[in-house]
């Protein structure tokens, strides 16, 4: 359990990150625990909420990130709703998840961020979400290609309730501005979190 | 020419840590008219005050200017300095370089020195414009007003009687008692409250110097310490003085749909009443809101059954005026109303409960006859979940304070709970446990191991019923986990704020008061009773949450203070009112409509030989000097003594000038 | 702190019950704000003579600020209903003697809020500010 | 007639056809006219904010823009679309920054304008219940309903605007005036695991599972739900949940919107409820409502 603070990830480094990116202010977390207390998946985290929030503020980075704390966060928004200092909390998940994601610090969980890419791509190209190429993407790059297709998959296809058609923008114009769009929007999110140029 | 000299503070490093105060007081020396300049690192100390004598002396001053903290704080100390060396206390200013300077700009060391100059050479500017004044006195009328008959009330009413001094004390409920008469035991001694506080509450009716005045209100106030002209409204009791407190009314009244405010609506009680059976006064009132006959016409029972003729359904409502010399606000508290908090249930699950109603619950003479049970279906209790800052340190919740008597009060009533029930099990959910207080932190301890109170670190997400229980999700933060309690009961430690017309009662004084509705003190540590307002005190808990030794300890210290004033045969008052040059009056009337105090009267006057005008004149012991007159009159003819406009004038031009040039020079060097 | 070095003077006209005395209060929580602003206690802001303010612009302020007790509040239970009454009609009159409303500014500061007086001299120094410097 | 801008979602046209379908037929009933944004794209979901912000903004900005521009109030029948919807826009407000941004990378201005409102708001609140009652063609007596908001429509308070956000009342308000029995339970606004529904399955299933438990053990018939989210979680994962729970909820999962089309005499087939996965039909036959 000994951990070796320091001083420049209290200060600057990752809390700070954290702050700048989540625009909420870790510091005034009195850690009350009502986060955990509500959370529906805290039984499942390594660290729950509150203890979360304790590590940013001491700029525990190393633990937290390889955690998987912020992966098992569904966004239910319950901790933000009820918290007595007015931190977003679920922002705040979102906001490791991000930046786990452009790799700024380390993460082990790898099954949501395959999931996110795939679906994300889907609306890239697509415009909308194309739920049989996706599902089987998904599984085929976490390395379980049948989770799922038993028995709900099949009923699913069964009761016409999955398409094989992607469902797409019909207007091609629209795809290349949507494509166009995304790539945008990657560049501003790095220069962001690596804090270029702004 | 005057001859100035400037006092420049340290005030060890609070001034002299950021400011270069020996560069202040060089250039002090610049300006015109200063003949001497002196630093010292606590200028209110006795050297201090000895330096500043023995420098009047010296350089034969006649007006000096003090560099130092807010005139809020030392004005006073500093006049009598100027008077123990003969000099006339108002020809010295202040030069705050403390409050206004040095706390504020500690991030420029320069920058706050070149202000600190600049306020010290406002301060000298006016003092060069400043006048002799002569002292004024007024009369002091010997008698005060006690509103809010709580515990702090009641000791300051007891107090203030015991010196001597007559003592009107205003209750607006049926009796006096306050929130104390509806505990049950208290801690850290667990002392039955009713059995310490009633001796009180007799000894208040019985005291031939104290008048008490119960379900009544104070509507109306002028005038100012010594002379305050008071309106107080008597609400009709319906039940006149022929009333010798038998009761038989309140047993035979068929109405009971009202619920009892004492109980904390926990069980009805009739339509004429009394709070509870140890009331003081002991006679009834009709509420006429609830009363058959005021809303029907028909009934007429308690008048019946009323074996000494004291019904008296046509009393009126009645105004008394009264003139004070002093004033003791103690009104006390409200409890935080948990309807806020939609995860405990909108206030609307019945068995969570607040605490003020657990204390009635647990109180022999309560609703339940001391049983602690379920509001809902009236079964005993086994498994008691108590959840502490509901309402305090809750930002969310607009109420970021710590409320300073739960996590005591809680302890308590886990202890009073197994007292009553060695088998049931209770559970505290807490952030911190507060409990700094003589024998406190002893009394919790005792809570957690003699009495096997379990108590869990964290603030409850949310309460909900399932079947006939209530579950209670929460955490244990010192373990990381999350915990659910199957509870038959939930009591929340309600914070506590200021009764919900505080503030309207705080505007009749002028008193200032917090974001909630607190009443501010005029000094946190050094004047915690007195307000802004001479001759209004404050005590208990309408200032902040506290306990009962600590309410008790201010409102004596309320009583201390209206006795030390009322000792004195006449009261210092400062000449620092309006005066009218009737040469240049035009007779407008302008001063005369707006003076809140009616302190102008016009007047036919003969302003030079043979011309007769109609002109204003300044009652002066009325002119509370607010300065109105001044900031209204078209032609300049009012001024105000200590803010006259030629001072003022000398303080902008001064604010506006840049620093002379012979301190840069200096500061180069 | 955002203080201006460049030459920017207030005048801060402060009645002496609510927001002088919400100026020490700020000083007690020290809590920092721009050196710009000298103050000058006045008993009230009903003691306001319009002369005093234009004399500061003539004088060559930069900006003044006139703050009192809440509308509600007054010591003397009237004397900011009248400076309130006075505020709009000396601003625009100000303004139309070519004084920009960037530089006159009035505020309800209590005892308590030690705070929000910080607030309010930043806020007053960021607008005489960019009064000078944007024209 | 009532015009509003509709944003379907991407699993309305697949996985939860049922809702799209029900929800055409009650809204014309209604002379409800849903304009359908063309050309609209994906919300981005649970996905796009756990990656970027701005993205998480952007695409739903498309919508937004559109809505403004044509002057409606725009909603969807989605909880999770409307979420994000509404997010976006109240993001925007708050975060100038953020605004520049996403008018930069769409090439569109945003003025803060369009209202987004939750497919039940429009309908039960901008329409107005009375209203519906006047078109009903029978009463549902005896049909204990369960209404179940979860958390995408319901927090944070900002997303919602309603001020008890603790304890919703708008669909159970419908499911009386349609002339069920609403049920008082304490699971109406847990979170049913949504976004997990494929990659933390075990998760979703716990936590649908409490979810159920809680509905059955307070007396539902049936659920009442109004995001396709919740309903996959709670009806096409409830055999295996059963299952794993050693029991049998058997408690159909019906869209609101189906659920009033019932009140409004449209049949089985009609409302696509033979798309279920636990099939309504037995219960509604034996409360006499087919
Ligand atoms: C649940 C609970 C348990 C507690 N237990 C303990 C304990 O065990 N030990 C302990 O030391 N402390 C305890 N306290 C704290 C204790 O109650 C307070 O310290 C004490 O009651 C404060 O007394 P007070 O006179 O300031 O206020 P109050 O008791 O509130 O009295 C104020 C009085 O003023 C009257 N009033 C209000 N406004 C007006 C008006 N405008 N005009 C005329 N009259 C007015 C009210 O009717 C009331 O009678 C407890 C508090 C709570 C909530
Ligand atoms: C490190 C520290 C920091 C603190 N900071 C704060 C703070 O920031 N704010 C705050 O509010 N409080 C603070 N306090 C608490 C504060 O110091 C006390 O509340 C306060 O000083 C108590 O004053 P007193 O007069 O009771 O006692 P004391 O200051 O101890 O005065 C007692 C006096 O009696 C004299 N005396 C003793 N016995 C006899 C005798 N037999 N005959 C004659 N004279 C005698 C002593 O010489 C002494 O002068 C602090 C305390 C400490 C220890
Ligand atoms: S609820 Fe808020 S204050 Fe409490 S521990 Fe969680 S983040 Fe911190
Ligand atoms: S938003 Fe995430 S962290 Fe917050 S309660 Fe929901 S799952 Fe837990
Ligand atoms: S006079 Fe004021 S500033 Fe000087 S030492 Fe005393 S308190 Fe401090
Ligand atoms: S008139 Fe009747 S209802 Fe009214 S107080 Fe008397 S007995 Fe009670
Ligand atoms: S009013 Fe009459 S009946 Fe009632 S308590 Fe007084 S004396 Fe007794
Ligand atoms: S006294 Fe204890 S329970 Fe009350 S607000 Fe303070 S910490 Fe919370
Ligand atoms: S200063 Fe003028 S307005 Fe104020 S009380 Fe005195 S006479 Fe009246
Ligand atoms: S306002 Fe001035 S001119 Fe008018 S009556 Fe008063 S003092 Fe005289």
């Amino acid at each position: 359990m000994k951990y070796e603070l320091q001083l420049k990830n209290i200060k600057e480094g990752f809390r700070k990150d954290v702050e700048r990116l989540s625009k909420q202010k870790i510091s005034n977390c009195y850690q009350c625990g009502k986060c955990s207390a509500g959370c529906p998946v805290a039984y499942a985290m390594e660290y729950p909420p509150s203890m979360a929030m304790r590590m940013i503020q001491l700029g525990m980075h190393d633990r937290l990130m390889s955690a998987n704390t912020s992966w098992f966060c569904v966004s239910c928004e319950t901790c933000t709703t009820r918290c007595p200092r007015e931190i977003d909390i679920a922002k705040v998940m979102d906001t490791l998840k991000i930046m786990a994601q452009a790799g700024k610090y380390k993460v082990s969980d790898n099954e949501v961020p395959i999931f996110d890419w795939i679906f994300l791509k889907s609306i890239e190209l697509t415009g909308k979400i194309y739920e049989i190429g996706m599902i089987g993407a998904y599984n085929m790059l976490s390395l379980n290609p049948f989770k799922d297709v038993f028995p709900m998959g099949v009923k699913m296809i069964l009761k016409g309730k999955i398409s094989f058609i992607p469902h797409l923008i019909y207007n091609p114009l629209e795809m290349i501005k949507n494509i166009m769009m995304f790539r945008k929007i990657r560049k501003k999110d790095r220069e962001r979190i690596y804090e270029k140029n702004v | 020419m005057a001859r100035i000299g400037v006092f420049v503070c340290h005030c060890g490093t609070n001034i002299a840590g950021v400011v270069d105060v020996a560069r202040v007081a060089k250039y002090a020396e610049s300006l015109p008219g200063v003949r001497a300049s002196i630093d010292y690192k606590y200028m209110c100390s006795d050297p201090g005050q000895n330096t500043v004598i023995e420098a009047i002396k010296k350089y034969n001053l006649d007006r000096i200017v003090v560099s130092a903290c807010s005139p809020r704080m030392h004005e006073g100390t500093f006049r009598k300095t100027m008077e123990r060396a003969g000099l006339n206390p108002y020809l010295m200013e202040m030069a705050n370089i403390r409050e206004h300077v040095s706390w504020v700009h500690s991030d420029d060391k320069e920058l706050a020195t070149q202000k600190a100059m600049k306020v010290m050479e406002m301060a000298v500017a006016k003092v060069r414009r400043s006048e002799a004044l002569s002292k004024m006195y007024a009369s002091i009328e010997k008698r005060a007003l006690v509103i809010g008959g709580g515990i702090a009330g009641i000791q300051a009413a007891i107090d203030i009687a015991a010196a001597g001094y007559k003592v009107v004390l205003v209750e607006k409920e049926p009796s006096i008692g306050g929130r104390m008469a509806q505990l049950d035991k208290t801690f850290p001694t667990l002392d039955c409250s009713a059995c310490i506080l009633t001796p009180k509450m007799v000894a208040v009716a019985q005291d031939p110097n104290i008048t008490l005045m119960t379900y009544a209100e104070v509507v109306e106030v002028c005038g100012y310490v010594g002379q305050f002209d008071v309106k107080i409204k008597q609400k009709a009791k319906s039940v006149n003085s022929k009333c010798i407190g038998c009761g038989v009314c309140i047993t035979k009244c068929p109405n009971k749909k009202s619920l009892s405010e004492f109980n904390e609506k926990l069980a009805p009680r009739k339509a004429i009443y009394t709070p509870f059976p140890q009331a003081v006064p002991n006679v009834p009132v009709i509420d006429r809101e609830n009363c058959t006959f005021f809303k029907t016409g028909k009934c007429k029972i308690c008048e019946k059954v009323c074996p000494t003729g004291a019904i008296e359904y046509s009393q009126q409502d009645e105004i008394i005026k009264e003139k004070f010399g002093a004033v003791v606000v103690a009104t006390g508290f409200n409890i935080y109303d948990h309807s806020n908090y939609g995860e405990y249930g909108y206030g609307e699950i019945k068995d969570v409960i607040t605490s003020l109603q657990f204390e009635r619950l647990l109180n022999s003479s309560g609703p339940t006859d001391g049983h602690v049970v379920r509001p809902s279906d009236h079964k005993e209790v086994k498994n008691v979940v108590f959840i502490q800052c509901v309402g305090s340190r809750d930002e969310a919740k607009h109420r970021p304070y710590c409320s300073r008597v739960c996590c005591m009060y809680t302890a308590k009533q886990a202890m009073l709970l197994k007292d009553h029930y060695p088998e049931t099990q209770s559970y505290v959910f807490y952030i911190d446990i507060r409990s700094a207080g003589k024998n406190y932190e002893e009394f919790v301890q005792r809570a957690q191991n003699d009495y096997g109170v379990v108590y869990l670190r964290g603030r409850v997400s949310k309460i909900f019923e399932r079947g006939e229980k209530l579950i209670v999700k929460g955490a244990d933060t010192l373990s990381g986990a999350q915990v659910e309690v199957e509870a038959d009961m939930v009591v929340l430690a309600n914070g506590l704020e200021p009764r919900s017309h505080a503030k309207e009662l705080a505007q009749l004084f002028h008193m200032s008061y917090d974001q909630y509705g607190f009443y501010n003190e005029l000094h946190p540590k050094l004047a915690p009773v007195e307000t802004a307002i001479s001759g209004v005190y404050v005590a208990g808990c309408c200032i902040s949450p506290k306990d009962i030794p600590d309410t008790v300890a201010q409102a004596s210290a309320t009583a201390a203070k209206v006795c030390a004033l009322f000792a004195k045969e006449k009261m210092e008052v400062e000449p620092l009112i309006a005066a009218v040059n009737p040469l240049t009056c035009s007779g407008c009337e302008t001063c005369y409509n707006v003076c809140p105090y009616s302190a102008i009267e016009m007047e036919d006057k003969e302003v030079k030989r043979g011309d007769v005008r109609h002109v204003a004149k300044v009652i002066e012991s009325v002119c509370k000097g607010c300065g109105a007159c001044v900031g209204s009159c078209y032609c300049k003819a009012v001024d105000l003594k200590g803010f006259s406009d030629r001072q003022v004038m000398n303080q902008i031009e001064a604010a506006t000038q840049e620093l002379s040039t012979k301190d840069k020079l200096q500061s180069t060097i | 702190m955002a203080n201006d070095k460049k030459k920017l003077n207030v005048v801060g006209f402060l009645c002496n019950w609510c927001s002088y005395a919400g100026a020490d209060m700020t000083g007690l929580g020290r809590n920092l704000y721009p050196s710009n602003i000298k103050i000058i206690r006045i008993p009230c802001t009903g003691r306001m003579d319009p002369m005093m303010i234009i004399e500061a612009f003539h004088n060559g302020a930069d900006g003044v600020l006139v703050s009192g007790c809440h509308p509600g509040d007054c010591h003397y239970s009237e004397g900011n209903f009248y400076w309130r009454r006075r505020y709009p009609h000396l601003k625009s009159l100000l303004e139309h003697f070519g004084i920009d409303k960037r530089r006159f500014h009035a505020s309800w500061v209590s005892a308590s809020e030690g705070k929000k007086f910080a607030e309010v001299v930043k806020k007053v120094v960021a607008e005489v500010k960019d009064w000078q410097e944007n024209g | 007639m009532f015009k509003v801008a509709y944003f379907p979602g991407c699993s309305l046209s697949s996985t939860a056809k049922e809702y799209d379908v029900a929800t055409r037929l009650v809204c014309e009933d209604l002379e409800i006219d849903l304009v359908e944004i063309p050309e609209w794209i994906c919300c981005g979901a649970t996905t796009a904010h756990i990656t970027s912000e701005l993205t998480a903004s952007a695409l739903p900005a498309k919508s937004l823009i559109w809505a403004e521009k044509h002057n409606m109030t725009i909603t969807s029948p989605c909880s999770a679309c409307f979420s994000r919807l509404k997010m976006a826009h109240i993001n925007m407000e708050k975060d100038a920054e953020l605004k520049k941004e996403v008018e930069e990378v769409t090439g569109e201005k945003y003025n803060g304008k369009a209202e987004v409102l939750h497919l039940t708001r429009v309908m039960l609140e901008k329409y107005g219940i009375e209203k519906i009652k006047e078109k009903l063609k029978k009463q549902l007596k005896g049909l204990k309903i369960a209404s179940y908001y979860g958390c995408l429509m319901t927090r944070p308070p900002e997303v919602s605007e309603n001020d008890r956000v603790e304890n919703p009342m708008i669909m159970d308000n419908l499911a009386r005036a349609l002339g069920a029995e609403p049920v008082k339970w304490a699971y109406k606004t847990e979170c049913c695991g949504a976004a997990f529904s494929l990659t933390k399955t075990e998760i979703v299933r716990k936590l649908t599972g409490e979810i159920l438990k809680d509905a059955k053990a307070c007396g539902a018939d049936l659920v009442m739900v109004a995001c396709p989210l919740c309903h996959s979680n709670l009806d096409a994962r409830q055999p295996e949940i059963s299952k794993l729970l050693k029991t049998n909820f058997n408690l159909p999962v019906l869209y609101f919107t189906q659920v009033m089309g019932l009140a409004m005499g449209y049949d089985y087939m009609d409302l696509m409820l033979n798309k279920h996965f636990i099939d309504p039909k037995p219960l509604l036959k034996a409360k006499g409502i087919i």
